[in-house]
């Protein structure tokens, strides 16, 4: 039986990944967001999984708008890194676990998730900056095979936020009941609040995102009850993607321990946020 | 920092006027272009240009004849006006969305808090400057 | 509102749109196949709808196996006909309706179904040989326009046939919550009993078609609480399309009247089936 | 008209075997491929081939050199020696589609009536016959 040992929600700014890759995570501006994701990082790093999910979105580059699945579950063997218009970010391609991806698939699909099932795929920096906030010098590889789980974000409609807690809670499930004992870290990533277009670009809701730092840990099912139209408002247009935090989460126990959280204003336009939970029962943090 | 610029006149019609046109239950949010299905009609033929500007080769081919490439993607008389006189706001209502015409920018040198400066009417110093100051917040 | 006020259950052989195209209907190996569509498509005739929608499979025409959506919509104006490797069909281009389209796809996503949209999208025989059924003389234009709803049965795992049924469901809803008076035929392609390859290659299974025939019209229900394994088991590997019949037959009310039904074995390696329900209640047949 | 051939030494291993190695209820039937995500990864590149026979210029390319147009697709060894010796039921044990496996066949002008006596053993004339007879049966 597998068994989901963390779930870590960040966002996955470019402009993150671009601060490391250019080394100027020292940089006055982003001093403070490196900072804040240190306690993460270090405890991370003795937890290290079998197998990590990585929830979030395609901001065209892995995928175009001539179909847009609404999830998407990657199968293959290995996942190249995009090339977003100006050279692929120095990272490592990843790679992937195909059995667990396959059982996955399984599950869900019995389980009434409608996937499209992926077998070439490139993952851009929705994908990538959240494996660096975890792994900030991860050398030729990655720590371990990763899975990407694809959600529209960008075009509506989105799938509800209900339905993607509940797209969690049975991937939960289908990793619980796989027959293999591997341990499993799951990535909720985007957010938090930011728009980017219209009058109202430059929009940050720090009420908001706190009350859904909070709320993410304590009760999510009460987030999973916001319409479309309540998270736009609240958290700008692309702010919608926090919706993925709620995939990660409904894969956890009820009950989690919070390891660490921060918050960061601004990472580019966006609010910055990463909140780690211990999902090993008993476990002291 | 309020939203007060939103009373200055805002092209939005676009994307805005659309989104209720079916009516179901899609947000009208002020200053806030929802890129919907019927954008994403609309935007198809722009956005694909807009997501081929990721390749060196087609970057070069677009430089040397911005007219002609638009032509070879197919887009609208309209939508090649918008490119050509880089109209960031046109390219929104017209059905660009926002992930794609940042190809564009980023091609220009031009950073999402530059464009930040053009949807807000701020500039990019202002816009740079509040967001630095912690972000903008509704009325 | 709009309304459906018929369905039509058809197989999709390529063979059958070749054999019009090729003008060989009164072959003596096909003629009883097109004697038996006559009654039906005399009914159709005299029965155009506003818009009609086929739920098909695609064979490695319109989309590859690098994604493998479960269920798939389109939204375009207009589907090109596929070149399946020897020249396109002699048929129409398919005109769609994309107001309808984008209403399905938000009642539908809101209802849970994790559609993928489709701005472009190639259709195969899976598609048009239907349409020929229906129609065998366009002329210039298909009857009205039509939405294709692409459901994966190449693939295992398939939908389940409870989550078609479901969709269909869903569907007769989402149809009926439309704000124009329109009428809508839904053809469900695909099957009857088949298998193409391996030892068992060429079973038929003439009992389970005509329990199949019977029950989708009185008891669908039934018919969606099989397993995929029974499925293939009794209708044989590609006899699994059947489950699109049940995305029609759940767009219709639970009493439908039955104009006209036959089966003709074998079209090509396939049991092909026919069945056309009126779905105007009350209405005469 | 009986499926008594499955007692013959069928080849579906490939397929057969892999089903069932993550057992999460597969259906095992025999003589009775089962199309799953196992199947379609061993076999990706080669069904992708198969899908490119769509384009008349490919399939010239492909008779021109078989072998090289396996490696332009990077096709495993034991796949290229499958289509190259056109042994259908060995394209299908390594994770061949038979929707794709078929475009092979129609370029070789093969029908799928034709395959259906190779999967089965039966030849594609008693295939033919059985299948004009109503269809082969279980048991
Ligand atoms: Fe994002
Ligand atoms: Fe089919």
């Amino acid at each position: 039986m597998a068994e989901v040992i963390w779930g870590l929600a960040t966002s996955h700014v470019p402009s993150i990944g671009a601060a490391m890759d250019r080394g100027k995570t020292d940089d006055p501006n982003w001093k403070a967001l490196f900072d804040g994701y240190a306690p993460a990082r270090a405890w991370l790093a003795e937890h290290q999984p079998d197998v990590a999910i990585v929830v979030y979105n395609d901001h065209a580059n892995g995928i175009d708008l001539d179909f847009v699945p609404t999830f998407g579950l990657g199968t293959a063997e290995r996942y190249e890194v995009a090339d977003e218009g100006f050279g692929r970010r120095p990272v490592p391609d990843v790679i992937g676990h195909p059995e667990l991806s396959l059982h996955l698939v399984e599950s869900l699909i019995d389980e009434e998730f409608d996937l499209t099932v992926f077998q070439e795929l490139a993952v851009d920096h929705g994908f990538t900056v959240p494996l660096s906030v975890w792994t900030p010098d991860p050398g030729d590889a990655w720590p371990c095979p990763v899975i990407p789980l694809l959600v529209n974000v960008i075009q509506y409609p989105q799938p509800t936020a209900a339905r993607c807690y509940a797209l969690g809670q049975a991937l939960g499930r289908a990793i619980r009941s796989y027959p293999e004992d591997i341990t499993v870290g799951v990535l909720g990533t985007g957010g938090m609040s930011h728009q980017l277009a219209g009058a109202r670009a430059g929009f940050i809701n720090p009420d908001f995102d706190h009350m859904w730092m909070e709320t993410i840990e304590t009760d999510p099912g009460q987030l999973a009850a916001m319409s479309r139209e309540e998270l736009i408002r609240k958290a700008g247009s692309e702010g919608i993607e926090l919706i993925m935090w709620l995939v990660m989460r409904g894969a956890m126990d009820d009950r989690v321990t919070k390891v660490h959280s921060d918050y960061f204003v601004p990472a580019s336009n966006t609010a910055a946020g990463i909140a780690l939970f211990d999902n090993r029962n008993g476990q002291p943090a | 920092m309020t939203l007060s610029s939103l009373s200055a006149p805002v092209r939005e019609r676009g994307t805005t006027s659309m989104s209720t046109e079916s009516g179901a239950g899609r947000p009208d949010l002020p200053g806030t272009p929802i890129f919907d299905g019927d954008s994403s009609r609309r935007g198809l033929r722009m956005n694909k240009l807009f997501m081929s500007l990721r390749d060196a080769g087609n970057r070069e081919r677009f430089l040397a004849d911005e007219a002609a490439y638009c032509r070879e993607f197919g887009v609208s008389a309209e939508q090649e006006k918008a490119v050509l006189d880089r109209d960031w706001q046109a390219m929104i209502d017209l059905g660009g969305s926002i992930f794609y015409v940042y190809k564009l920018a980023m091609m220009d040198g031009r950073s999402m808090q530059y464009l930040g400066g053009v949807f807000t009417g701020m500039g990019e110093d202002d816009f740079l400057a509040a967001m630095r100051a912690g972000g903008r917040r509704d009325g």
